[in-house]
């Protein structure tokens, strides 16, 4: 990629920091939660203890239940159900990071179709492990409303686009509510690479007097 | 570890599958550079056959010699692209284009071998089964996309991005007519396997042209469109527009891009022959049952690549017997035209599906045969002329001369003052104003 | 010319038929055409193996050639009116009193670059002793730009070369000379 | 603060995570919230930042694939992680990339895998009509109005995100709290539930469609998936149709309502 030379990115580009007050409520309780979770984590025995706990007799063959794949030991056999669920879990996660984080709205409505993937990914666990088909119909319904979401959406995200002539979804802090810090934009140190330096032939017949700075400048051929 | 055979088998079909559609691919340009020729009263390419002799074969060596000189030629890149998706693009359109065979049938079935571990008979088929063969199709087909779009913008080239932007704009609208010609299909075969559906038409012997004539010519028109073949190759309109998407683009990443493109229409045309014409079906030479000798797999692999070989020469014709179309008359026939008619062949075709049981059952299986053929017909006749009445821009290429005053302000003005009004003037209100009569041509 | 000058005059075309906006017709149409010229006879021939057939050899402007009297001599006076009119400046004589004497000058030497040469037939018009001409052998190939000067020699031997096939114009046009 | 009995209870429940010590969630979660932060844009960056992302990345990653449960064969293990480690890869890649064009790509490579894992989890129409709908429509459209909007160079507001550091650990709590209750999956199932799927299954019609369906991988998907949609939830996809409708209806209105509001202040319309 070339680098930025945008007028606009040298003016108005910015540093992300969100008001002191505001972070210093918030940073107990996520501290609070990742350490609590952390303990949880390290507190939950192991698999093994478990297991052995199973009352093998009690359990009908597995030739009966052919949809819950049933090991001998008598322990279902939820692996694809446990990795499938694990994957819609990161997926929602990160959908959640993203949206949260990112100020391009393209990107946010990105992330939350990622959200909804790992939805879709989980309830198609859940459909294969009970052998019926109520998951996969909702995911379908889920398909649907997202192609409406990014319709709406992309109309909604074009309009913001056409008003301030940026994707940036900072650009409407205004709408917060008035209780709510500001978010305050610094100067953005410029991206490495330096200005490209464009190939000039030799003129023919009398040159013509050119802007060298646009001709430095330019992006496109 | 020793792969099974069945794995073996469908290795083997992948690469006779690759192997012949690249050796296709090439020898279909060979026979595109002669139909051209042969339309324009020329011989065409006769020259290059077996190097280093006399020997000519007619220039069946041409395709070797244009293949060495564009994969010789140097592979420029140019400094201000986007690397990555720059050198990207054109894999994933021809990986996009190969990987649609995956599911489409190349023929019937070959006889039992009675070979243990291979099931018998062999279909002509890499993935057999595959229950949703015809979305796989779809699917890949909009991956398609990418590689134009993709392509277009990392070129960084305003030119590139347009026509990227402009033939991706007519693949994805011409995916939903696309769609709905197929749908009618699919609801009469009842099945998304493309197998079933020539298994279908074999078995009835009526081919889905004539039962929904609408949904053939839809679908049709859909693909040359996502072939882009003229009349619709506006990706490329070389002769008006920069080239597109592929402006940038030089020597071997060039001649992926091609062959992707190549690949789209012998896609087109199987897809065609599959849905439409029957596939391996044959009236009194191809029978329609799965027992079969190696005399009759012989003859349906021969109708399969004769229809699929007919076809392509029909879009190798019809290149040279229309003019291209203009991008609003290409955006209204996909919006206007073709999707109204794709969804009354859809309507049609569940209505007689739906009613089959009972009609058969009122008139006996014949009369009811005859209504389940007239019907679509009917809707046929009435919504062509229809369309043809209802949207004049479909096919009037006469430019409008009321929009172009109101488009133009100034010329509207000038206009304006010089005929009195600002109506369009006929050619007598004109020479009625040069006679400086100020009060003429005021009837508004 | 603006769009709103008076003197342009706008005509209304005629509006299409209904078969016109069918479609159907318009389309067998096209494709009769294509088909037509697909198996119909090809106007190019395999050149070095076949050679196209010219109309009238007469009015087809090939190669120059230099013509000859009835005895031999080259018929050219050297009066630079050829070389006055080329549009290319292709023609440069060097003329000398001439040995003969029925003429002042001849060319001593007498060269045309064939590869200036548009093949306009112009010196041919202007020559008053129709000495330039232009025959039709349309072949014309070489393997440097040397050899594309033709010099009088040269010129002289395409004369002897197509004096058979192309009698001079002069005479069967009704020359005068 | 989770109150003490909600806690134990949730512990006790927990048994194990993926049969494995907890610890190896605790690092992965852990690991995984500090790459995201690095790897976030944060406007201004060390050299040593990304590459030191790359790594924590790959370290949870590893715990995560180590959390996993063996399946059937190897062969399906590698298969499934493969089309696993695509889709988490490549969503990773979509939220922190800076350029949105290279975001849509690494989603529509998202895509590719989750259709992957539907694809292995039996549900083949699902992982195909994933790739129609979101590849073939939704982001395509995504990149155009991104490559019209904003053809070449990076955004300032790409540059930099907000609260990253807070984001990523809310995420990883997140996924910390969903192993948790995905853990509690390995309690093993009372036998009653086993008998009464039992009967379910010999209870049901054969020729119904809306029985209970012995896999879903095979056995005329399509029709049964058609049968299914078009048979118990018919109202739902009534009503699907309508939503699409309306939100048809919708863009376009705010599409050309906007174009009269931007006619009337005199800003340029596209």
């Amino acid at each position: 990629m070339t680098p930025v030379t945008h007028p606009m990115s040298v003016t108005s580009t910015s540093l992300v920091s969100a008001s002191a007050g505001l972070r210093r409520r918030i940073w107990p309780a996520v501290a609070g939660c990742l350490t609590a979770m952390v303990a949880l984590l390290l507190a939950v025995p192991s698999h093994a203890a478990d297991t052995a706990a199973v009352p093998t007799a009690a359990v009908p063959t597995a030739t009966a239940v052919p949809s819950m794949d049933l090991a001998p030991d008598g322990v279902l056999q939820n692996g694809l159900l446990h990795n499938g669920l694990l994957v819609g879990a990161l997926l929602f996660a990160l959908g959640l990071v993203g949206i949260l984080t990112r100020r391009n709205m393209i990107v946010m409505f990105l992330s939350a179709e990622l959200m909804l993937q790992g939805v879709s990914v989980s309830l198609v666990s859940w459909s294969r492990y009970h052998g019926d088909w109520g998951g996969q119909m909702l995911v379908i319904f889920v398909l649907t409303v997202a192609a409406c979401e990014a319709a709406v959406a992309l109309v909604f995200v074009l309009q913001a686009f056409s008003r301030t002539g940026r994707l940036d979804a900072n650009a409407w802090q205004s709408l917060r509510e008035s209780v709510l810090p500001r978010t305050i934009d610094q100067a953005l140190p410029p991206l490495d690479g330096g200005v490209t330096h464009w190939p000039t032939l030799t003129p023919a017949g009398v040159e013509p007097a050119h802007d060298e700075e646009a001709l430095l400048e330019r992006e496109h051929v | 570890m020793i792969p099974s055979l069945e794995t073996i088998a469908a290795l083997v079909k992948i690469g006779l599958l690759v192997g012949g559609l690249m050796t296709a691919a090439a020898y279909l340009v060979l026979v595109e550079r002669w139909m051209a020729a042969w339309v324009q009263d020329r011989k065409g390419p006769n020259r290059v056959g077996i190097p280093l002799t006399k020997i000519r074969l007619f220039g069946l060596g041409q395709p070797l010699a244009d293949g060495l000189k564009i994969i010789l030629k140097e592979d420029y890149t140019p400094s201000h692209v986007d690397r990555v998706l720059y050198n990207a693009a054109p894999l994933v359109i021809l990986a996009a284009s190969l990987a649609i065979f995956a599911a489409i049938p190349f023929g019937s079935v070959l006889p039992p071998l009675g070979i243990d571990g291979l099931p018998d008979p062999i279909p002509f088929l890499v993935a057999p089964g595959f229950s949703v063969g015809i979305l796989w199709v779809f699917a890949l087909s909009s991956i398609a996309v990418y590689g134009v779009l993709l392509g277009g913008w990392a070129s960084n080239n305003k030119y590139g991005f347009l026509g990227g932007l402009r033939s991706s704009a007519q693949l994805v609208a011409y995916e939903i007519p696309l769609g709905l010609g197929l749908l009618g299909v699919v609801l009469a075969a009842g099945s998304l396997e493309l197998d079933v559906v020539m298994t279908q038409q074999a078995n009835t012997g009526i081919w889905y042209a004539f039962a929904q004539p609408l949904g053939f010519i839809v679908f049709l028109v859909a693909a040359f469109a996502e072939a882009a073949r003229l009349p619709f190759d506006l990706p490329e309109a070389e002769q008006e527009l920069v080239g597109g998407y592929h402006t940038e683009y030089s020597g071997i990443k060039l001649l992926l891009f091609l062959v992707a493109e190549f690949l789209h229409m012998v896609t087109a045309a199987f897809l065609i022959v599959i849905l439409f014409l029957g596939g391996w079906h044959l009236w009194g030479v191809t029978g329609s049952g799965d027992e079969i000798g190696w005399g009759t797999a012989l003859i349906r692999f021969g109708v399969f690549s004769g229809k699929v070989l007919a076809v392509i020469l029909f879009f190798m014709l019809v290149r040279w017997s229309w003019p291209r179309f203009r991008f609003d008359q290409l955006m209204n026939l996909a919006w206007k035209v073709m999707l109204p008619l794709g969804i009354a062949n859809l309507v049609i075709v569940a209505i007689v599906e739906e009613f089959r049981p009972q009609m058969t059952e009122a008139m006996g299986a014949s009369a009811a045969g005859w209504v389940a053929l007239l019907l679509p017909w009917a809707v046929f006749l009435l919504g062509w002329i229809t369309a043809g009445v209802l949207t004049p821009s479909g096919t009037d290429n006469r430019p409008i001369r009321a929009d172009i005053l109101e488009d133009d302000g100034l010329f509207a003005a000038e206009h304006a003052l010089l005929t009195g009004n600002g109506q369009v003037t006929t050619e007598n209100e004109l020479s009625n104003t040069a006679n400086a009569d100020s009060s003429s041509g005021s009837d508004a | 010319m603006k769009p709103t000058d008076p003197s342009v005059r706008w005509i209304e075309e005629r509006p299409l038929g209904l078969t016109e906006r069918l479609y159907l017709p318009l389309v067998v149409q096209g494709l009769t055409t294509t088909a037509r010229h697909l198996v119909s006879k090809k106007v190019t021939v395999s050149f070095p193996e076949e050679r196209p057939t010219i109309g009238n050899p007469l009015i087809y402007r090939g190669v120059h050639r230099l013509n000859r009297d009835d005895d031999g001599r080259v018929k050219c006076v050297a009066c630079f009116l050829c070389a006055t009119a080329c549009p290319a400046h292709c023609i440069d004589i060097v003329a000398t009193e001439s040995p003969w004497p029925d003429r002042e000058k001849y060319p001593e030497s007498f060269q045309i670059d064939e590869l200036r040469c548009i093949f306009c037939g112009m010196c041919e018009e202007a020559c008053p002793v129709d000495a330039v001409e232009l025959t039709s052998l349309l072949d014309l190939t070489g393997k440097s730009r040397e050899e594309m000067i033709f010099d009088k020699e040269k010129l002289l031997s395409v004369y002897d070369m197509t004096k058979d096939a192309e009698p001079m114009k002069s005479k069967s046009l009704g020359g005068t000379l | 603060m989770l109150p003490s009995v909600f806690a134990t209870q949730l512990m006790a429940e927990a048994g194990s995570v993926a049969g494995r010590p907890g610890l190896l969630m605790a690092v992965a979660v852990t690991t995984a919230a500090a790459s995201l932060w690095l790897l976030l844009p944060k406007g201004l960056e060390h050299k040593l930042t990304r590459p030191a992302g790359f790594i924590l990345g790959a370290v949870a990653l590893a715990a995560f694939a180590l959390a996993g449960r063996r399946l059937g064969s190897i062969g399906e293990e590698a298969v499934f992680a493969l089309v696993a480690l695509v889709a988490v890869v490549s969503a990773t890649a979509t939220i922190v990339t800076r350029s949105p064009v290279y975001a849509a790509i690494w989603f529509a490579m998202t895509l590719a895998g989750v259709s992957g894992v539907l694809l292995i989890l039996g549900a083949q129409f699902l992982g195909v009509a994933t790739i129609v709908v979101y590849a073939g429509a939704i982001l395509v459209m995504f990149l155009f109005v991104l490559m019209l909007a904003q053809p070449s160079g990076l955004a300032s507001y790409d540059r930099v995100s907000s609260e990253p550091m807070l984001s990523a650990i809310a995420g990883a709590v997140l996924v910390g709290l969903l192993t948790i209750s995905i853990g509690r999956l390995s309690a093993p199932v009372p036998a009653d539930d086993v008998e009464a799927a039992a009967t379910a299954e010999s209870d049901a019609p054969a020729d119904s469609v809306t029985a209970v369906v012995p896999d879903p991988l095979f056995e005329n998907h399509v029709a049964r998936l058609g049968g299914e949609l078009f048979g118990r939830h018919l109202i739902a996809v009534e009503a699907a149709g309508v939503l699409l409708f309306v939100a048809l209806v919708g863009a376009i209105a705010v599409v050309t309502r906007g174009e009269a509001a931007a006619l009337a202040e005199g800003r340029p319309t596209r």
